[in-house]
C-alpha cells in the first residue's frame, strides 16, 4: 500500500496537544456553533438581490430621474406646454422649430437689450411652443396612461384569472374561451366605438383631471380595462393552477379555511411576484399602444401631447429636424428598457423558481 | 352642449316676427331671402346682374360670420429639375401628357391608392388627376389654365345659350382601336347623371336640361360628330365643366361587358388594363404599391407625347414620400411632411400654385353659445372670435407653403363669367374693406384685440380688469375637428388666439367619418372646414349655403 | 502504476453562490480498486452527491473544483481537455442519478438517448446501436426491448425508468459506475429489485462502483468499503463489520443509534439532537461538534484528523485522540 | 359519548375520473372498498407502495375529497360535507412535503396561528401569541423562531412547524401523511419520537402513512398493508411483523434494507418480479396476481375478501 | 386526434361566429357611415348606395342577409372602392404572409440562437449585451424603427431604394418587422434555455460524455422551444396579416393596413371580412403551434 498518496502525511498527534482543550463544552457553547443566518425576510432578499443586479440599478435611477423632472420641470420651466413663444408679450412667429438651446431672432435681440429667456432645451416646435415642456407632459400622459391601465389590467385580470382558475372546471372553460374571444376581437373598431360612444356619456360630465385628458384617453382606459387584460387573466389562471396544486393549500384546507381566505393568504401572495413584474412590463405595452392609437389618430386629445404623438408628429419633419424625433423616441426607449430591466432584474430576485 | 336651441324648429322665422316670444331673443337670422337670391342667380342670363347679386349673397353670407376664413388654399409639388413640361390647374389636377422628362419616365406620387379609376365615380384630388391623363373629354386645360379643345374641335352655342354643340375631331379613337363618337358621349353623360350609378358628383350635371327627371338632354347627331347639349338655365362655366373628370366619357361595350356592372357599376375599371381614351392607358396595378400607366398611341395628340411612361408610388406617408422623393427614387411627388417645407420654401424643386379654395372654421349658428344673444349680437361674438385669430401665424406656421389669409369666402382669381376676376373692387361692387379687397384686414394686428373686446362688450360680456372675460359672463364652447395633425395646429393656433381675452375653447378631434356626420348634422359648436370649388364659378361655393343643401354645415335656415 | 482505477486526493469543491461560497466538499479522499463497491453515506447535503458530480467533472456552471486531484488509472481528470473529457465520461465512467423521473430527456425515445450514448464511444452504425440499445434493455431486465426503445420516458414507470437508466450507463462498459442514490426515488421493492440488478451485473461486468446513498440498509448489505461523510469531510471509513459494529465516529454511532431497531424491540429511538449544518456557516473545527453529546472544546477550535484504528478503519473524532490519551497509548510526540 | 373506535371506515371508494376520451371517462379506482377502525389514542400504520392510495385515504378522510362511496365515522358522527366544518378542530393532518406544504409567504406565528385564526380560538392579540409560543415549545422549536419564514428552516423544523399546525386545534386524530419520508435517518428518529411523546401527552390517535416499513412498525399499534387501492392485510404490527401472510407483505418486509451487515448477508430476499400495473388497469380478480409467486387460477378470477385469520390478522389472499 | 381536431375546429368556428357578431353589431353602432366625404353626394345618390348595399335595412334583417352571405362564400365588394373583398383580402394577404414569414423565420433564428448564447453566457457580457438590444428593440416603437431604418438605409447609405416599381425590397420591412419578435423571442429562449439547462436530464446528457455544444442543440434547445412554440403560433399568425406601420411606411400592399382604412372609410364588407379572416387566421394559428408542439413535447397528449 502506498501510504504517502493524498493521506494525511504527518501524524496528526505528532503536534503538542493541550489537554485542557479536550473539557467537554457546555449546552451553551455548543449553541454558539449551531447560529442561523440572520433573518432574512423574502422581501429583504429579493431586494438585496434586485440591487446587485447593475441593470436594474440604473433602471431605477432613470425612472426616478424621469419621475422627477416630470414633476419638477413644470414648476421651473416658464413655458406651458399649449404656449406659443411670445416676447414681450408679443407672438414670436420666427421661434419656431429652433434647435436645442438656441434663441429665435426676437428673443436674440430681447436678450441683447437686458431681457431674460428662459433656455428651450430641447428647441421649439413647429407652432414656436417650447419643445422640452411638451416632451414633460408628453412623458406625463404617457406614464399616467401606462400606470393606469396596466393598474387596470391588474385588478381586472387579477380577479378574472382568480375566479377562472380556483374555481376550474366547466367555469374556467368558458371563463377562458371568453377570454379567447376577447383576444381576437378587433380593437380600433372597439376603441373608436367607445370614443364616440363615451364622448357622449361622459360629455356633460367634468371629471377634474379626466377632463382636461379628454375622452380619447379615457377610452383609451377602458380599452385596456375591456381588452388588455385577457394576456393577464390567462397569466394569473396559469399561476393560481401551479400554486393550488402545492400542499399548503391543502393544508389550509384541512384547517378549515374558506376558499376567499386560501386565495388571499395562500394563493395570491405566492403570485404577486409574477404578477407585479407582469405588470412592470404591462407599463410599456400601455405607453406603446397609446402611441400606436396615436399613429393612426385615436390618441390623446390635443393639444395635451403624449410621447406617441410627439413621435408620430416628429416624423414629418424628419430630414430637417431630427431631434424631434429623437427626444420622445429616447424616452419612450428609456421608460420602456428601464420597465423591462427592471422587470427581468424583479424576476431574477424574486422569482421563487429561480431562487436557491 | 350640441342640441339645437328649443324653439328654433321653425325654419326661416325671424327673431322680429315672432310677437309670441319678446323676452328670449332668437340668434338666428332668417335665411329664406338667401334661398331666393340664390335661386334668382341660377336663373338669370345677364351675367353682370348675375355678379351683383352674388356679391350681395356673399355678403349675407359674410354678414353673419358663421363662415371665418383663414386661407386660401393653395398646391404645391415638388419637381425635378430634370423633368419640364408638367403643369397644374386651379383644382389640383396635374397634367403629364406634355413633360419632357429623362428616358422618357416619370415615377411620381399623387398619393396612396386611389378610390375609383371610373372618372364618373371618382371624387378625390388624385383620382381625378389620373381621370384626365387617361381619359379625354371635350375641353382641357393647357399650361397657362386656359380651356382648350380636347376631343371636340370646337362648339358653338345657341343665343339663350341653353343649348351647346360640339363638333368632334376626327378619327377618334379609344385605346383598343374602336371608334369613339359623340354616342360615347352621350352613354357616359347620362350614365353620370342616373342616380343608379351612384356618382358622388353627379350633381355637377345638373345644369342640363332633364337631370331632375333622370332624362338628360343630351344627343348626337347622325354622323356622330355633333354632340348637342341642352342646358336647363344659362351655364357660364360649362365649358369648366367639360373638361371636370365626371364629364369624361367610357366605353359603353367595356363598361357593361364587366358582369357585375349592375350591382357595381364601377367594376370595369378595377383592375388594369381597361379602355381609355387619354393619354396614357393603365398597364399594371400592384394594390398599395404601385401603378405604371404607358402611352396610348391611339390618343390623338399622341405624337406630341412624349414621355411614355408614368410610374405611381402609392403610399400616404409624407416621411416615406419625401424619403423616396430625396433619395431619388420619385421626380414628382405633390405631398410634403409639413415640418419639412420650411427648409424647402426657396429651393427651385418645389412648386406653388394657386388652388380654387379656401380653408376655413365654420359656426354652427344652432350653437348654444348664442342662445339668449340676439342676431346682432351673435353676429357681433363671431365677428369678434374672426378678429382674434392670427391668420399669418397659421400659414406661416402651420399651413406653411404661402398661402394668402383669408377675408372673403370667395377665393382670389375666381371668374365672375363676364371676363373678369370676382373678387375684385369694381363698378359693381366694392368690398366693405375696400383696401384689402374682402370684408376685413386678413392681417392680424394688436388693434383686433380691442375690437373683438367691444364687439364682445356689446353683446353683453363683462371683462375684468386684465382684460380677459369676466367669470360672470364665460365664453366656452368646442372645436371639432377630425384626427389629422395639421388641422390639429390649427386648432391649436386658434385656442391660443381666442385664449388671449379669456375663451375657453376646447379641441375634439374625431374620426373622420364620425367627423363629416357631426358637423353635417350641426352637432358642433365650431369645426374645421374647407372647400375646393368644382369649377370656377361663385355659385359653387355660394350655393352650398341654401337650406336644403347638404353642405350647409352652418344649419343656415334649418 | 497503482491498482486502484480511481483516487481521489483532498478533494474539494466550492460553489459561488450569491449569499457566498458554499464549501460543499473539503478535502475528500478515497480509492477504489476494480471489482470493488464504495459505499458513500452521510447525511442530505454533506457533499455525496457533489463528490460524485466532481469525479464526472458534471457540476453546476457555479460549482468549481478548488483543490485536490482525480486520478483515473494515474491521470489526472482534472487536466483533462475538453474533449479527453468528453471520452472520459460515459466510456470510462459513468454515473446513475437519484431520480430517474426527471434523468431521462422527456422528448426523445428511450432508444435515441440509449443509442447516443453508443454512438458517441464506439463506431457502430446507427443500426447496430439500435442492437446493442436492445441487447442493454434485455441486460437489466426490461421485457419487450424491442417496443420499449420507441417509447418515451413519460411512458414507462420509475423502476422501468431507472433500468433504462442503469442500462445507459452501463451501454460503454465503463470502469467505474457511480450511482448516486439510484433508488431513493423508488418502492422498497422495486429498489430491491434495482440494487440486485446492479450487484450482479458488477460481478458480471466486474466494474468498480460507487454508491452514494444515505440508507444505512443498502450500505450494510452491498458495499465492500465504506466512506462517512459529513458537512463535506469524510468522519469515518471502514468496512461494514467495522462501521456497524465498532462506530469510531460520533456522527457514526448516532446514525446507527437513530435507526429503529430491526430485531421488533420498540424501544425509545435515540436520535441525533440538533439540525444539519450550514455550509455557508461552517465552523473552525469539526463539522459535526455542535451536535455532538461529547463535544470538547478542541473540537470546536480545529479539525480532527483520519486516525487509523485498525486496518482500513479510520475516523476523523478528536474522542478516539482523547481515549488513547486517556488509555495512555503512545503517541509518538504527545506531550502531557 | 365515546364510541369503541375513534374512527371507523367502511368500503371507502375513492375514483377520480380520467378523460380518455371527448366526453368519456373512466374512473382510477386510487381507493376500492377499504375498511378499517382506529381506536382511542391508537396508532395504526398505513404501508404500500407508491401511488397505491394511501395519501388518497387520508384525504378522503379529512374529507378534502369527496368520497365516490362508503362512509366515515368519526367519535360515531358521520363525515360529511356538513360536519366536516366543526369535525376539523377534531381530525388534523400532517403532510408528507415539509418543503410545499408550508406557505412560503407566512412566518411561523402565522402559520401555527392560522387554525386558531379560521376557527376564532382567541380573545385577543396576546393569547393568540401565547397559544402559538406554547404550541412552538411542545414541538420543540425556539420562540424566536416565530417570526422566521418557513425557508430558513431545516427539513425536521419545518415538519414540527407542520404538526403544531395540526396540533393547533387539539385534535383527537391526525392523519401522518409519510412525515418522515422525507427525512434523514438523523432527523426521523427526532420526529417520530415527539410523535410518540404527544400520543403519551394529549392522547392523540394517528392514522400513519409511510412506506418504509421499519418505520411504521415501531410506531404502530396496528398496521395495513395497501396494494393498488386495497388493504390487502391488517393486524397487529408484531404479528405482521413475524407471521406475514400475504405474499406483498412477505416481499415487502423481505425488501427492507436491514441496516445491519451480518443480517444483512444471511437473509433471503423475497423480490417481487416485474412492476405494479397502471392504476386506471387493475387486472380482474386479485390485484396482485402479476407480480405474485403463488398465483393460481383462483387469483385471475376473483378478488380474496380480507379474511380474519384469528386475532384479528386480515388477510386478502386465497392462499393464506 | 381527429376527434380532437373536429373538437378544436368546432370550438373554432363558435369562436369565430360569436366575433362576427360582436363585430357586426360595434360596426354597426358606430357613428359615420361608408358614404361620407367632405362634399355631400346628392340625397338620391346616397339613398340609392345604401339600398344597394342594403345599408337601409334594420341591423339585424342586415346581419342575417350577411351570414348567409358569407355562408355562400360572398364577402361583397368595398364600399369604397367596389373591389371584391375576397381577392382584395386574398392579394394583401399574400404580400403580407410572404413578409411575415420571412421575418418570423428571420425571428426564429436569430432569436433562439441569441437567446441560447445568451443563456449559455448567463451574466456574462455577452449576455448583458444580448438582452440589452433585444430589450431595446422592444422599447422602440415601431414607427420610429421603420422610420429610421429607411432614413439610415435608403437616405443616408443608399443600399436600397426607397420605392422602386420593378422589384419591391424586402430587407427593410422584414428587419422592422422582426426585430420586435426577435427580441422577445430571444428572451424567451433565455429563460425557458436556462430552465432547460438546471434540468437533470442535460446532466445526464454531459455524463454520457455528449459534447457540449451538442448537449445545448440537442437536448436543452428542444425542451426549450416549447414556450416559444406557445408564443410563436399567436406571433405569427400576428405578424403575417402584417403591420399597418411597415406597410405604409414602405409601401406595400399588406393586409395590415385594410382593416384600419376599411375602419376610417366604415367600409363595412371589409371591416367584417378583415375580421373574420384574422381570428381564423389567429384561431387557426393556435391550433396550428398546439399540434407543433405535440410534435416537439411528445408529452402532450389531447385531451
Ligand atoms: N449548484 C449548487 N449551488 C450551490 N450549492 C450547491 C449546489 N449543489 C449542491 N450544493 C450544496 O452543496 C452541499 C452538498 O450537496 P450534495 O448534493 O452533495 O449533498 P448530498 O450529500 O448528495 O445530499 P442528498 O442526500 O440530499 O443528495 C449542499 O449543502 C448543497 O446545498
Ligand atoms: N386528484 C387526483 N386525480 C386523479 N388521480 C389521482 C388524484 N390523486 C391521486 N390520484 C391517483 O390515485 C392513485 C393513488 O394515489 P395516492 O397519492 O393516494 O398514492 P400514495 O399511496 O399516497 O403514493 P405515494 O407513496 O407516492 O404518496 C395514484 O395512481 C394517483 O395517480
Ligand atoms: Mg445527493
Ligand atoms: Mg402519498
Amino acid at each position: 500500500m502506498n501510504n504517502n498518496n493524498g493521506f494525511p502525511k504527518k501524524h496528526p498527534l505528532s503536534v503538542q496537544l493541550d489537554l485542557t482543550k479536550f473539557e467537554p463544552l457546555t449546552e451553551d457553547e455548543k449553541r454558539q456553533q449551531d447560529i442561523m443566518s440572520t433573518p432574512t425576510t423574502f422581501f429583504k432578499d429579493g431586494m438585496r438581490k434586485l440591487f446587485k443586479n447593475p441593470l436594474a440599478v440604473i433602471s431605477i435611477i432613470i425612472l426616478l430621474l424621469i419621475a422627477v423632472t416630470i414633476i419638477v420641470a413644470p414648476v421651473i420651466v416658464p413655458y406651458k406646454y399649449s404656449e406659443i413663444i411670445s416676447v414681450n408679450g408679443v407672438r414670436d412667429k420666427t421661434a419656431k422649430n429652433l434647435a436645442p438651446f438656441t434663441y429665435s431672432e426676437k428673443e436674440q435681440a430681447y436678450r441683447e437689450a437686458g431681457g431674460k429667456v428662459f433656455p428651450h432645451i430641447f428647441g421649439t416646435d413647429a407652432m414656436s411652443r417650447d419643445y422640452f415642456i411638451r416632451v414633460v407632459y408628453g412623458t406625463r400622459v404617457s406614464l399616467l396612461v401606462g400606470l393606469v391601465a396596466s393598474a387596470l389590467v391588474l385588478v381586472i385580470g387579477l380577479i378574472y384569472g382568480s375566479i377562472a382558475g380556483y374555481v376550474g372546471g366547466k367555469t374556467d372553460l368558458i371563463m377562458m374561451r371568453i377570454v379567447d374571444i376577447i383576444y381576437s376581437l378587433p380593437d380600433m373598431l372597439i376603441i373608436i366605438l367607445l370614443s364616440v360612444v363615451l364622448d357622449q356619456v361622459l360629455g356633460g360630465l367634468s371629471i377634474g383631471i379626466l377632463s382636461k385628458l379628454g375622452t380619447n384617453l379615457i377610452s383609451i382606459f377602458i380599452v385596456f380595462g375591456l381588452l388588455y387584460w385577457v394576456g393577464e387573466a390567462r397569466l394569473v389562471r396559469g399561476q393560481i393552477l401551479t400554486i393550488k396544486k402545492n400542499e399548503y393549500v391543502l393544508a389550509a384546507r384541512a384547517i378549515g379555511a374558506k376558499p376567499g381566505r386560501i386565495i388571499r393568504k395562500h394563493i395570491l401572495p405566492n403570485c404577486i411576484s409574477v404578477i407585479i413584474i407582469s405588470t412592470a412590463l404591462q407599463i410599456p405595452s400601455a405607453i406603446f399602444t397609446e402611441s400606436f392609437l396615436s399613429f393612426v389618430g385615436l390618441g390623446v386629445q390635443a393639444p395635451m401631447p403624449s410621447l406617441g404623438s410627439l413621435a408620430n408628429a416628429a416624423r414629418e419633419g424628419l430630414q430637417s429636424f431630427p431631434f424631434k424625433l429623437v427626444f420622445p423616441a429616447l424616452i419612450i426607449c428609456l421608460i420602456v428598457l428601464s420597465f423591462n430591466l427592471l422587470g427581468d432584474g424583479l424576476r431574477d430576485a424574486f422569482d421563487p423558481k429561480l431562487r436557491k | 352642449a350640441k342640441k339645437a336651441t328649443p324653439g328654433t324648429e321653425s325654419p326661416g322665422v325671424s327673431p322680429t316676427s315672432s310677437p309670441g316670444q319678446t323676452e328670449e331673443p332668437n340668434p338666428i337670422p332668417d335665411w329664406r331671402a338667401y334661398d331666393e337670391l340664390i335661386a334668382q342667380i341660377k336663373t338669370s342670363t345677364d351675367y353682370a346682374q348675375r355678379e351683383t347679386l352674388m356679391h350681395q349673397a356673399e355678403d349675407m353670407l359674410m354678414k353673419t360670420y358663421c363662415i371665418i376664413p383663414i386661407y386660401y388654399y393653395n398646391d404645391i409639388y415638388m419637381l425635378k429639375p430634370e423633368v419640364s413640361g408638367l403643369y397644374s390647374n386651379a383644382y389640383g389636377i396635374k397634367y403629364f401628357m406634355y413633360t419632357d422628362a429623362p428616358n422618357n419616365k416619370i415615377r411620381l406620387l399623387l398619393g396612396s391608392e386611389p378610390d375609383r379609376l371610373d372618372p364618373a365615380l371618382n371624387s378625390t384630388v388624385d383620382g381625378a388627376t389620373l381621370a384626365a391623363n387617361s381619359f379625354a373629354g371635350l375641353y382641357r386645360y393647357d399650361a397657362e389654365g386656359n380651356l382648350v379643345p380636347d376631343l371636340a374641335e370646337s362648339h358653338t352655342v345657341s343665343d339663350d345659350e341653353l343649348t351647346y354643340t360640339f363638333t368632334l375631331k376626327e378619327g377618334l379613337k379609344w385605346s383598343d382601336g374602336s371608334e369613339l363618337n359623340a354616342n360615347d358621349f352621350v352613354y357616359s353623360w347620362k350614365r353620370a347623371a342616373d342616380p343608379a350609378t351612384g356618382a358622388d358628383y353627379s350633381y355637377m350635371l345638373n345644369s342640363i336640361a332633364g337631370f331632375a327627371d333622370n332624362d338628360l338632354q343630351v344627343s348626337s347627331s347622325e354622323d356622330g360628330r355633333h354632340f348637342t347639349v341642352v342646358l336647363s338655365a344659362p351655364t357660364a362655366y360649362f365649358l369648366d365643366l367639360c373638361a371636370f373628370p365626371t364629364f369624361l366619357p367610357v366605353k359603353q361595350s367595356e363598361v357593361e361587358g364587366a358582369p357585375e356592372n349592375e350591382t357595381n357599376p364601377g367594376a370595369w375599371a378595377l383592375e388594369a388594363g381597361f379602355i381609355s381614351n387619354g393619354a396614357y392607358m393603365l398597364e399594371s396595378w400592384a394594390h398599395n404599391e404601385n401603378m405604371v400607366y404607358v402611352k396610348n398611341p391611339n390618343y390623338w395628340d399622341a405624337d406630341n407625347v412624349k414621355t411614355e411612361r408614368l410610374e405611381l408610388m402609392l403610399s400616404s406617408d409624407d416621411a416615406a414620400v419625401f424619403a423616396a422623393y430625396n433619395a431619388g427614387d420619385l421626380d414628382f411627388i405633390d405631398t410634403v411632411p409639413t415640418d419639412e417645407i420650411a427648409a424647402l420654401l426657396n429651393d427651385p424643386q418645389f412648386h406653388i400654385v394657386d388652388q380654387l379654395g379656401t380653408y376655413y372654421i365654420s359656426i354652427n349658428i344652432k350653437s348654444d353659445l348664442f342662445s339668449g344673444k340676439t342676431v346682432e349680437q351673435a353676429n357681433a361674438m363671431r365677428q369678434a372670435f374672426s378678429l382674434l385669430i392670427d391668420r399669418d401665424f397659421i400659414v406661416e406656421n402651420i399651413a406653411q407653403t404661402g398661402q394668402q389669409p383669408a377675408n372673403t369666402f370667395i377665393p382670389p382669381s375666381m371668374l365672375d363669367g363676364h371676363g373678369g376676376e370676382f373678387k375684385s373692387n369694381d363698378t359693381l361692387y366694392t368690398y366693405p374693406d375696400a383696401e384689402s379687397v374682402g370684408y376685413y384686414n386678413p392681417f392680424y394686428s394688436e388693434d383686433n384685440i380691442d375690437k373683438a373686446k367691444s364687439l364682445l362688450e356689446s353683446a353683453g360680456f363683462k371683462f375684468d380688469q386684465n382684460g380677459a372675460l369676466d367669470a360672470a359672463t364665460p365664453i366656452s364652447f368646442e372645436y371639432l375637428t377630425n384626427e389629422t395633425s395639421a388641422h390639429i395646429a390649427i386648432a391649436e393656433a386658434i385656442q391660443q388666439d381666442l385664449g388671449v381675452l379669456g375663451i375657453n375653447m376646447t379641441l375634439k378631434a374625431i374620426d373622420f367619418s364620425v367627423f363629416v356626420d357631426e358637423r353635417k348634422a350641426g352637432n358642433y359648436d365650431i369645426a374645421r372646414n374647407g372647400w375646393i370649388a368644382d369649377f370656377n364659378d361663385p355659385i359653387n361655393m355660394l350655393e352650398m349655403w341654401t337650406t336644403e343643401s347638404g353642405n350647409n354645415d352652418c344649419q343656415f335656415g334649418k | 502504476m497503482s491498482d486502484y482505477i480511481l483516487e481521489v486526493n483532498n478533494l474539494k469543491t466550492s460553489f459561488y453562490t450569491q449569499s457566498g461560497e458554499v464549501k460543499a466538499v473539503n478535502g475528500v479522499s478515497f480509492r477504489l480498486q476494480p471489482g470493488k463497491i464504495l459505499g458513500i453515506v452521510g447525511e442530505s447535503g454533506s457533499g455525496k452527491s457533489v463528490t460524485a458530480y466532481s469525479i464526472m467533472h458534471i457540476l453546476t456552471d457555479n460549482g468549481f473544483i478548488t483543490g485536490g486531484e482525480i486520478l483515473y488509472k494515474g491521470k489526472d481528470i482534472n487536466r483533462f481537455t475538453k474533449k479527453q473529457l468528453h471520452g472520459f465520461r460515459g466510456k470510462c465512467c459513468s454515473i446513475i442519478f437519484q431520480d430517474p423521473m426527471t434523468s431521462l430527456n422527456p422528448v426523445y425515445t428511450i432508444g435515441n438517448q440509449l443509442a447516443e450514448a453508443i454512438l458517441l464511444h464506439t463506431d457502430k452504425s446507427k443500426k447496430q446501436a439500435k442492437a446493442h440499445a436492445m441487447e442493454m434493455l434485455e441486460l437489466v431486465g426490461v421485457n419487450e426491448p424491442a417496443k420499449r426503445i420507441k417509447q418515451y420516458p413519460f411512458e414507462l414507470s420509475g423502476g422501468m425508468r431507472q433500468r433504462v437508466m442503469i442500462a445507459m450507463a452501463l451501454a460503454c462498459q465503463p470502469d467505474i459506475l457511480i450511482a448516486d442514490e439510484p433508488t431513493t426515488a423508488l418502492d422498497v421493492t422495486i429498489q430491491a429489485q434495482i440494487l440486485e440488478l446492479i450487484q450482479s451485473l458488477q460481478k458480471k461486468l466486474g466494474m468498480a462502483v460507487i454508491l452514494v446513498t444515505h440508507d444505512l440498509g443498502i450500505i450494510a448489505d452491498l458495499c465492500d468499503e465504506i466512506l462517512i461523510m459529513y458537512g463535506g469531510r469524510v468522519c469515518e471509513r471502514g468496512n461494514a463489520d467495522q462501521i456497524f459494529y465498532a462506530p469510531a465516529h460520533e456522527y457514526t454511532k448516532g446514525l446507527i443509534r437513530s435507526i429503529p431497531d430491526i430485531t421488533g424491540n420498540k424501544s425509545r429511538l435515540e436520535p441525533i439532537a440538533g439540525t444539519p449544518i450550514n455550509l455557508l456557516n461552517m465552523p473552525d473545527g469539526c463539522a459535526f461538534c455542535a451536535r455532538c453529546d461529547n463535544a470538547m472544546r478542541i473540537c470546536l477550535e480545529q479539525i480532527p484528523e483520519e486516525l487509523e484504528l485498525s486496518p482500513g478503519h479510520k475516523a476523523a473524532c478528536w474522542m478516539n485522540v482523547k481515549k488513547a490519551a486517556d488509555e495512555n497509548t503512545v503517541f509518538p510526540g504527545a506531550n502531557r | 359519548m365515546k364510541t369503541k373506535n375513534l374512527l371507523e371506515v367502511k368500503n371507502l371508494k375513492q375514483y377520480f375520473p380520467i378523460k380518455t376520451g371527448l366526453f368519456k371517462t373512466k374512473p382510477l379506482k386510487a381507493v376500492d372498498d377499504v375498511s378499517f377502525t382506529v381506536g382511542h389514542g391508537e396508532t395504526l400504520g398505513l404501508v404500500g407502495e407508491s401511488g397505491c392510495g394511501k395519501t388518497t385515504v387520508g384525504r378522503s378522510l379529512l374529507h378534502l375529497y369527496e368520497p365516490t362511496g362508503g362512509e366515515i365515522l368519526f367519535n360515531g358522527c358521520k363525515v360529511t360535507k356538513k360536519t366536516i366544518g366543526s369535525l376539523r378542530r377534531e381530525m388534523q393532518m400532517v403532510f408528507q412535503d415539509p418543503y410545499s406544504s408550508l406557505n412560503p409567504r407566512m412566518t411561523v406565528e402565522d402559520i401555527i396561528g392560522e387554525p386558531f385564526d379560521v376557527h376564532k380560538l382567541y380573545s385577543g392579540r396576546k393569547e393568540r401569541r401565547e397559544k402559538i409560543l406554547s404550541l412552538m415549545e411542545l414541538v420543540g422549536l425556539n420562540a424566536e423562531h416565530a417570526t422566521r419564514y418557513a425557508h430558513e428552516f431545516s427539513g425536521g423544523q419545518r415538519q414540527r412547524i407542520g404538526i403544531a399546525r395540526a396540533l393547533a386545534v387539539n385534535p383527537k386524530f391526525i392523519v401522518c401523511d409519510e412525515p418522515v419520508s422525507a427525512l434523514d435517518v438523523s432527523i426521523q428518529a427526532q420526529i417520530i419520537n415527539m410523535f410518540e411523546d404527544l400520543q403519551a401527552k394529549l392522547g392523540v390517535a394517528y392514522l400513519f402513512i409511510a412506506h418504509d416499513l421499519l418505520v411504521v412498525h415501531h410506531i404502530s399499534n396496528r398496521i395495513a398493508v395497501m396494494y393498488l387501492g386495497k388493504i390487502v392485510e391488517i393486524s397487529d404490527s408484531d404479528a405482521l411483523k413475524t407471521n406475514p401472510m400475504h405474499p406483498y407483505t412477505q416481499s415487502l418486509l423481505s425488501a427492507i434494507p436491514i441496516p445491519d451487515p451480518k443480517t444483512a448477508r444471511s437473509r433471503r430476499r423475497i423480490v417481487p418480479e416485474g412492476d405494479v400495473p397502471s392504476p386506471l388497469n387493475v387486472p380482474e380478480g386479485c390485484a396482485f396476481q402479476t407480480r405474485c409467486r403463488r398465483v393460481s387460477q383462483k387469483c385471475t378470477q376473483s378478488c380474496p375478501p380480507l379474511c380474519d385469520k384469528g386475532n384479528g390478522h386480515l388477510v386478502a389472499c386465497w392462499h393464506a | 386526434m381527429t376527434r380532437y381536431l373536429t373538437k378544436r375546429i368546432l370550438l373554432a368556428v363558435l369562436t369565430v361566429f360569436i366575433i362576427i357578431c360582436i363585430t357586426f353589431f360595434a360596426m354597426n353602432a358606430i357613428p359615420g357611415g361608408p358614404f361620407n366625404s367632405e362634399k355631400a353626394p346628392s340625397p338620391e345618390v346616397k339613398a340609392m348606395l345604401l339600398k344597394r348595399f342594403n345599408l337601409d335595412k334594420p341591423v339585424l334583417e342586415q346581419f342575417r342577409i350577411y351570414l348567409g352571405n358569407i355562408v355562400r362564400g360572398d364577402f361583397g365588394i368595398s364600399l369604397k372602392t367596389g373591389r371584391d373583398i375576397s381577392s382584395t383580402i386574398f392579394e394583401s394577404f399574400s404580400v403580407s404572409a410572404r413578409l411575415g414569414i420571412a421575418a418570423v423565420a428571420v425571428a426564429l433564428v436569430s432569436g433562439l440562437i441569441l437567446g441560447s448564447l445568451a443563456a449559455l453566457m448567463r451574466n456574462k457580457l455577452a449576455d448583458r449585451i444580448i438582452i440589452f438590444f433585444s430589450t431595446l428593440f422592444t422599447a422602440v416603437p415601431s414607427f420610429v424603427l421603420a422610420t429610421l431604418l429607411l432614413l439610415v438605409f435608403s437616405i443616408k447609405l443608399g443600399w436600397v431604394p426607397v420605392w422602386s416599381v420593378t422589384q419591391t425590397h424586402y430587407t427593410l420591412p422584414v428587419i422592422a418587422l422582426s426585430l420586435y419578435p426577435m427580441a422577445y423571442i430571444t428572451r424567451l429562449t433565455k429563460s425557458s434555455m436556462l430552465d432547460a439547462l438546471g434540468q437533470d436530464y442535460i446532466r445526464t446528457a454531459y455524463s454520457k460524455g455528449v459534447a457540449g455544444w451538442k448537449v445545448i442543440f440537442k437536448h436543452a434547445l428542444r425542451n426549450a422551444i416549447i414556450p416559444v412554440i406557445t408564443y410563436l403560433g399567436p406571433m405569427t399568425a400576428y405578424i403575417i396579416t402584417g403591420s399597418l406601420v411597415v406597410e405604409s411606411v414602405f409601401t406595400i400592399g399588406g393586409l395590415g393596413s385594410k382593416f384600419v382604412t376599411g375602419i376610417t372609410n366604415r367600409d363595412y364588407p371589409m371591416i367584417m371580412a378583415t375580421t373574420i379572416f384574422l381570428a381564423s387566421l389567429m384561431v387557426m394559428a393556435n391550433l396550428v403551434s398546439d399540434l407543433i408542439y405535440k410534435a416537439v413535447d411528445p408529452r402532450i397528449t389531447f385531451e
